[in-house]
């Protein structure tokens, strides 16, 4: 059970799709600064993965989260990494 | 006979400043800071040590350079007793120093 | 006590110092007697490229303080296989010996692991 | 819970340093430990005391600072990676005769078996980028 973190723009850096290739079926994604402008990409919407994003770093770039998405602010965020036994970063 | 000595500008903690200009003259000088004389044996790892360095551009710590003395020459020569008799206390820091490699930032 | 850590390169050599800091990150970690693999995913599988000559663009040679593993006692080398092939490279361009392994298999190697960091 | 961070963000040209400040302060918040904060590659920048955003900007170097003078928490940059940056404590100027030096307490320079040390003794080591 891991938590990804993703901090890069899918359309400039592999980060997601790196990440996506090997995700395991208990993981969580996490989208934050760059990464959520992963917010809309097709690759995420393919998976059944709990995936959530940084409230502050979406609205910052003007970014609206989807339903498929859970918005959380750092709260929440502290909270994930403690509930996982990995937390990796994506960049 | 001991080879000769030749004093090299070297920095604060007695590495060579300019590592192009090592020779066996100017590496008997940086061990006499330590108070040690070079002998053949010395230089038959500051050798081994040079030619590592070159072909990997990274200096072994303690115990990799143990081993790496180990696979060139065998264990009578591969083993920390041995290295630290030639350059004692640390092994791997002092024989990198006489042998004109570059400082590594984080040993102090 | 020896942990089990794995150190995931994804980051290709020389355009950026990560994967370099990467590999510094990992002798010091084996000098302190840890139980370390390296997985190269992503664009991490250009590090392991034989025939690396980067003299002519200044910079120290990735590879070569690759082939120094071994004498830190890191012998579990994993790259993926999905990986290579997209980048149209073969085992026997490879200049380091490594365990190709399938992106299905990378989960669960995360997974045996006590602590992951990624360069 | 005990954490650690490690950043490897360019303060000024990247997010992660302001991303990585805002989970400390959380984790502090929650009541968690934050046991070392561990800067390596471009994040070694934010050691620098001499960093002078504009006014109306987040000075990162003030606010570790500020933290780690509240929370006393372990601020280590790498010396490799800080070294070859232009980020020397007064000891490491002697050293390398220089006249200047711009790193101070409670940020320290130290090796990376500091890194290491975070990651086996925390129960999560968090990267920002």
């Amino acid at each position: 059970m891991k938590l990804h973190l993703i901090q890069r723009s899918p359309f400039s850096n592999s980060a997601l799709k790196d990440c996506l290739n090997t995700i395991g079926e208990n993981d969580s994604v996490l989208l934050m600064q760059d990464g959520t402008y992963s917010l809309n990409h097709p690759l995420l919407t393919d998976i059944k993965n709990p995936t959530y994003a940084l409230l502050q770093d979406s609205s910052a770039r003007g970014l609206t989260t989807p339903a498929s998405t859970k918005a959380i602010e750092y709260d929440e965020f502290v909270m994930l990494c403690s509930q996982h036994k990995h937390v990796l970063s994506w960049y | 006979m001991p080879p000769p000595i030749q004093t090299a500008d070297v920095d604060n903690d007695g590495f060579l400043k300019d590592l192009s200009c090592w020779n066996e003259a100017i590496a008997c000088g940086i061990a006499q800071n330590d108070n040690i004389e070079l002998t053949p044996s010395h230089f038959e790892i500051i050798y081994l040590l040079r030619t590592f360095y070159q072909a990997h551009q990274v200096a072994p710590a303690n115990r990799p350079f143990v081993k790496m003395v180990q696979l060139a020459l065998g264990k009578d020569k591969g083993n920390s007793i041995y290295l630290m008799t030639l350059f004692p206390q640390s092994p791997a820091k002092l024989a990198a120093k006489i042998s004109g490699l570059p400082k590594p930032p984080n040993c102090f | 006590m020896t942990n089990e850590i794995l150190i995931i390169a994804r980051s290709a050599p020389y355009g950026s110092s990560l994967a370099r800091e990467g590999i510094d990150y990992i002798l010091t970690s084996a000098a302190y007697d840890q139980d370390i693999s390296i997985l190269f995913l992503g664009d991490g599988v250009f590090q392991i490229l034989k025939d690396q000559n980067p003299a002519d663009i200044k910079l120290k040679s990735h590879l070569a303080a690759l082939e120094i593993l071994p004498l830190y006692d890191i012998e579990k080398l994993y790259a993926v296989k999905e990986d290579l092939l997209e980048r149209g490279l073969d085992i026997n361009q490879l200049g380091v010996k490594v365990t190709v392994i399938e992106r299905s298999q990378v989960d669960s190697l995360i997974d045996s692991q006590d602590k992951v960091l990624s360069f | 819970m005990k954490f650690s961070l490690l950043v490897l963000a360019s303060p000024y040209s990247q997010q992660g340093g302001l991303s990585a400040l805002q989970f400390a302060k959380t984790c502090l918040d929650q009541g968690h430990q934050l046991y070392r904060v561990f800067f390596y590659h471009e994040g070694v920048q934010t050691a620098s005391a001499l960093q002078c955003p504009q006014r109306d900007e987040v000075n990162l170097h003030d606010q570790w600072k500020e933290l780690a003078d509240q929370h006393s928490i372990d601020l280590v940059t790498c010396i490799a990676a800080a070294l070859k940056r232009g980020i020397l404590d007064e000891g490491e100027a002697k050293r390398y005769e220089k006249d200047h030096f711009n790193l101070n307490k409670p940020f320290e320079l130290s090796g990376l078996g500091q890194l290491l040390d975070a990651q086996i003794n925390s129960d999560q080591l968090i990267t920002f980028a």
